[in-house]
């Protein structure tokens, strides 16, 4: 390996580790950016200009078809369908390192060439990258719907993945002791394939964003390991920055909601947990109308938006910027406040509103919106349901009790937007709509947002 | 090559690039969350530097075959990923002044 | 021995590391956090031991003095760094 | 190099990182100091093991001595004195990288360029540590006077040392194997680079210096690595050299000042220009009155500076404080970035005489609300509290953040006489409105003032 082309690895490794470094603030993050596109630019050119490569018509070929598809799906998919793109995303990194992975065995292999140690990063890699490939694909179906969205649990399924594990990783072992049996190798590949479904399947939808960033976990490492296998340092390090990246994200989400990562993956949450702690007594809930709601937001001084998914689903996020611009209009300060699960992926939310416009200086995490909650005069909750439920704080038997939440019954008013008084996606009967202070606005979120704005721009 | 002599070399590297990344990527703020992921995604890509070899050192059809096929996959990841970043994150953008 | 550009990676990846924590570091902890990296930087201890180990006799002199003022680098920083670390205490709940 | 070995260097790689990381609050630090001296234990015990060391007795020894200097150091050293045992331990530091090239170069000279120029960077960063360091305990130490020692045609004589240094490294590169007396030259030369480029740098910039030469002395280690080809010693050393770094720029910039500034201009000695127009008139007040002011306190802020150290006033001050809790009042510590002689050392001071780390403060965490503080106490701080370097675009030490103690409600320095300080710059902050000055010796007023509470 010739020295300029390490030294461009080098010099792409620096430019992705900046790149990530710049994403710490929305003013940085483009820039950043650029310098993690040079990198990969050097990178290619470099092992273009530095390998021996020979043939070249394929290679043209597959840059072309992979390009084409990728910048297609880059400018035509909603912002909505972002989860189901990053996990199409997945699997095709770690479908790629599949296929190098088993090529350098079969190369190796003819030459008789493969080591121990060599066995052992292709076996890695290949083991990730193909239960990475079929349970993103997993994901990404149950995103889209076209698998249904509820966890699908069986008896016995603990004991079946378990088991598939256990052989896999057997085979695993006994490769790295006899590298040449081809026969183990590509059952052990096909049998990871399966884990990938397998690992999938008993998680709900609601659980996604973990899986989501797990997967970015595994597809990384998988790159890592092709890193290892071909002693090549850059993809080690991309390799392991992916992987660290969505390791934290999985962290952070399962924090979020409250659940430990065993339990996501082997807990099969996400089934409605049958759920009977009904309010002792049943209290009567306030609606308020249109008229009225403009009537109290006019009055209210410091204004807080807690949009939920269901607000991305009703695509009202361009209605409510609407109603942010004419609140600020009037002198009110508003802000939206994000928790971290909010919509399917970590992040999703800012995204879509940051689509509609929204300044991101108005984007507040929960932990920095919580502790000035009681300043705030009016806070419209959309869409959102188990991330604004007291009971998480107040009640021990709930089953989201201890998950982090935002405190929106500590404000003066709060307005909430709902279909019905149907429980939520997690069919946890929320204490919030019974508070004093809470207001409930019945009927679909971009209608009643239009008709808010209507009544704001009337005067 | 026996990989027993450059391994040592490549752990030191991947575990000092694991704590970095640890260090970096938990500054990144939630809002940037989601063009965080699709970003480090686009990076994992690099997996096409691999792929590039594997397609045009000639070796075998089988070769080329599975290493074109790598690349147009790691291709998709670096090109759609960096894209739709990008999409992402010129739509954040701070206030304009409000309008007269 | 030839010059190879694997240690050129790893200087910069833990120059980068070493950025990233350190700039963490609170205020309050900056003495002990310098008498700390001291000590740690006593790690050319392996390089002279390695030196002291040699079969001839100026190597092993050179590396003699080397290896004593690693050692009290290493030694002396990390029991300063610990008595100084020990001082820092929470205030006792008052009775 | 075994593969056992260098397993055992990444374990202590790693274990040196996290216990840095954990340097991040003190309610984890002595856990993060016990891994990292853990991670030196792996090092060494890897080292020893897998190198056909043949002459072990040598080792031996070194290291008893070496252990036996470090520890009692360690354990008599005042914590007044700790810039001065930094310096020192840094200085070892360069010393035991210097000799490593040194060793490896007499062991085999006829190496390639590569080997060449690493093992000539290291002698010469190594030697400009030691005898940088040196120079910088005993000034510390008033060994030497701390003043800067300017002479004339003393830039010129820098650039002729810096420059010497670069000839003769060209020079011996290109033939390591014949020039063994260029070699004995450069480690002369870069032992007289330490000593000229810190001798014109005055005690107020010490810890700027202190600093750098830890950077420097991390840095020497990972040239050291990068001459062994060991990967431990270049991991450990850039991280020391960018904490060297990072606590260098963060000293600066609390000082108002570059980088450039403080190696090249001899600043501590200048300057005393007396800008203070109209001066206004000082009110000073008694013990007891001090006392009343307290007393009637709900809120009182200490600003301690270095005098506070040298009059050893903590304990006393220390006590005051939790006089002043038992009696209702809430108290903090405010410390200014550069308050003591090296980076965060007011802090070891005051953890010393017993204050709990939750009641220190950092300047930034203070200034914000400190129009809410009812008393604020200066003991024996001067200009970290100047409010010229807020108002006073003409002052030279305009623009260097403070501890907006002005802004208090009441402020009360405690101060010998209205002498200026350190850097010799009028305090306009001692004719305001609502100052009032308490002359004498800090510990004795501080003692005073308990005594007063006491005896109510």
């Amino acid at each position: 390996m010739n020295y300029m082309m390490e030294i461009v690895y080098l010099f792409s490794s620096v430019l992705f580790i900046m790149g990530l470094k710049g994403l710490s603030h929305p003013e940085s993050a483009r820039r950043g950016m650029h310098m993690a596109e040079a990198g990969m630019l050097f990178a290619v050119i470099g092992t273009l200009v530095g390998k021996q490569i020979v043939t070249w018509e394929w290679i043209i070929a597959g840059i072309a078809v992979g390009s084409a598809i990728g910048a297609a799906m880059a400018i035509f998919m909603p912002m909505t369908a972002m989860p189901q793109r990053i996990a199409l995303s997945h699997a095709f990194g770690a479908l790629a390192a599949v296929l190098v992975g088993i090529n350098e065995y079969i190369e190796k292999g003819h030459l008789g060439e493969i080591t121990n140690g060599l066995m052992g990063a292709l076996g890695f890699e290949v083991l990730f990258g193909a239960l990475t490939v079929t349970g993103s694909l997993m994901a990404f179906a149950k995103l889209n719907e076209m698998v249904k969205g509820a966890p699908i649990t069986y008896k016995g399924q603990n004991l079946v993945n378990v088991s598939l594990f256990f052989v896999t990783v057997g085979m695993f072992l006994y490769l790295i002791f006899n590298p040449y049996d081809y026969a183990i190798f590509y059952t052990m590949i096909a049998l990871s394939f399966l884990i990938g479904v397998f690992i999938v399947l008993p998680i709900g939808g609601a659980d996604m964003p973990v899986v989501i960033s797990l997967m970015n976990s595994y597809a990384g490492l998988a790159a890592a390991a092709t890193g290892f296998a071909i002693d090549n340092k850059v993809l080690i390090i991309a390799g392991s920055l992916d992987g660290s990246s969505g390791f934290i994200l999985s962290i952070i989400m399962s924090k979020a909601m409250n659940r430990s990562f065993t339990n996501v993956l082997f807990g099969a949450v996400g089934t409605p947990q049958v759920d009977t702690s009904k309010l002792a007594e049943e209290r009567p809930i306030q609606r308020i109308g249109i008229e009225d709601a403009k009537f109290v937001l006019e009055q209210a001084e410091r204004v807080v938006v807690v949009p939920g998914y269901g607000m991305a689903v009703a695509q009202a996020q361009h209605t409510v910027r609407e109603l942010s611009d004419e609140l600020e209009k009037r002198g009110t300060k508003v802000e939206f406040a994000i928790h971290p699960v909010a919509g399917r992926m970590p992040g999703h939310m800012n995204v879509l509103l940051a689509e509609a416009n929204v300044s991101y200086d108005q984007l507040l995490e929960m932990e920095v919106i919580n502790p000035t909650m009681d300043t705030v005069d009016v806070c419209i909750v959309i869409g959102a349901n188990d991330v604004v439920n007291p009971a998480a704080r107040t009640e021990k038997a709930s089953p989201i009790y201890g998950m982090p939440i935002i405190d929106v019954d500590k404000a003066k008013t709060v307005i909430v937007m709902k279909r019905s008084m149907a429980s939520g996606f997690a069919g946890i009967e929320n204490p919030l709509f019974y508070e004093p202070n809470t207001k409930m606005l019945f009927g679909d979120a971009k209608n009643v947002m239009q008709e808010l704005v209507a009544e704001f721009k009337k005067v | 090559m026996d990989i027993l002599t450059v391994l040592p070399f490549l752990l030191m590297i991947f575990v000092v690039a694991i704590l970095l990344g640890t260090e970096v990527i938990s500054k990144v703020p939630s809002i940037l969350h989601t063009p965080l992921m699709s970003g480090s995604n686009a990076i994992s890509g690099i997996t096409v530097v691999a792929a590039l070899v594997a397609a045009g050192e000639g070796h075998n059809w089988v070769s080329t075959l599975l290493g074109t096929a790598a690349v147009a996959f790691a291709m998709i990841n670096v090109v759609g990923g960096y894209l739709v970043t990008n999409r992402m994150l010129s739509m954040f953008k701070k206030h304009e002044e409000p309008k007269p | 021995m030839p010059f190879s550009i694997d240690p050129i990676y790893i200087l910069i990846l833990a120059g980068f590391v070493g950025f990233e924590i350190i700039k963490k570091v609170t205020p309050t902890l900056h003495t002990p956090l310098m008498s700390a990296t001291n000590a740690i930087s006593g790690i050319s201890l392996v390089g002279s031991l390695v030196a002291a180990g040699s079969d001839h006799l100026t190597g092993q002199v050179l590396g003699f003095v080397a290896v004593t003022a690693a050692t009290i680098n290493v030694v002396g920083g990390f029991m300063i760094t610990e008595r100084m670390l020990k001082m820092f205490r929470k205030r006792e709940k008052k009775s | 190099m075994t593969f056992l070995a260098e397993m055992v260097y990444i374990a202590a790689a790693v274990l040196f990182v996290v216990g840095i990381k954990r340097m991040s609050a003190p309610a984890t630090a002595r856990k993060g100091n016990l891994l990292s001296s853990l991670g030196m234990f792996l090092a060494v015990l890897g080292t020893l093991i897998h190198f056909r060391i043949l002459t072990p007795e040598f080792i031996l020894l070194g290291m008893v001595i070496g252990s036996a200097a470090g520890a009692v150091l360690a354990r008599v050293v005042k914590m007044t004195e700790m810039p001065q045992m930094v310096a020192l331990l840094n200085g070892f530091g360069g010393l035991a990288s210097l000799l490593v090239g040194w060793a490896e170069y007499h062991k085999n000279p006829s190496a390639d360029l590569y080997t060449a120029v690493t093992t000539f960077l290291t002698v010469v960063v190594g030697g400009l540590t030691f005898s940088g360091s040196v120079i910088a305990w005993a000034k510390l130490k008033e060994v030497m006077t701390g003043k800067p020692i300017l002479f004339r045609g003393q830039q010129t004589l820098n650039a002729a040392v810096l420059l010497s240094v670069f000839a003769g490294g060209v020079l011996f590169s290109m033939d390591p194997a014949n020039n063994y007396p260029i070699f004995i030259a450069l480690v002369g030369v870069g032992l007289l680079l330490g000593v000229t480029s810190v001798i014109p740098i005055g005690g107020a910039d010490m810890p700027v210096v202190i600093s750098l030469l830890n950077s420097y002395s991390g840095i020497a280690g990972c040239l050291a690595g990068f001459v062994i080809q060991n990967t431990v010693l270049i991991v450990t050393g850039s991280l020391v050299g960018a904490s060297g770094i990072i606590l260098t720029n963060i000293m600066c910039k609390a000082m108002n000042r570059s980088l450039a500034n403080v190696l090249f201009s001899g600043f501590g000695s200048v300057t005393a220009k007396a800008s203070a127009g109209e001066k206004g008139e000082v009110k000073s007040l008694t013990a007891p009155d001090a006392y009343a002011l307290l007393e009637a306190a709900g809120s009182v802020l200490f600003v301690p500076g270095y005098g506070l150290a040298v009059a050893q006033a903590q304990h006393a001050c220390h006590e005051l404080a939790a006089l002043l809790e038992k009696n209702g009042a809430e108290v903090a510590f405010a410390i200014h970035p550069v308050a003591g002689r090296m980076p965060g050392h007011m802090n070891v001071l005051l953890a010393e005489a017993n204050v709990s780390y939750d009641l220190l403060k950092e300047m930034d965490d203070v200034n914000p609300g400190i129009d809410a503080v009812d008393v604020a106490v200066v003991i024996g701080a001067n200009d970290v509290v100047n409010p010229a370097a807020r108002e006073d675009a003409s002052s030279p030490i305009f623009g260097m953040p403070i501890i907006n103690v002005d802004k208090a409600r009441t402020v009360i320095v405690m101060k010998r006489s209205m002498a200026a300080g350190f850097a010799g710059i009028e305090n306009p902050l001692f004719y305001k409105e609502n100052t009032r000055m308490l002359f004498g010796d800090a510990k004795a007023v501080l003692q005073e003032l308990v005594s007063e509470f006491k005896r109510t």
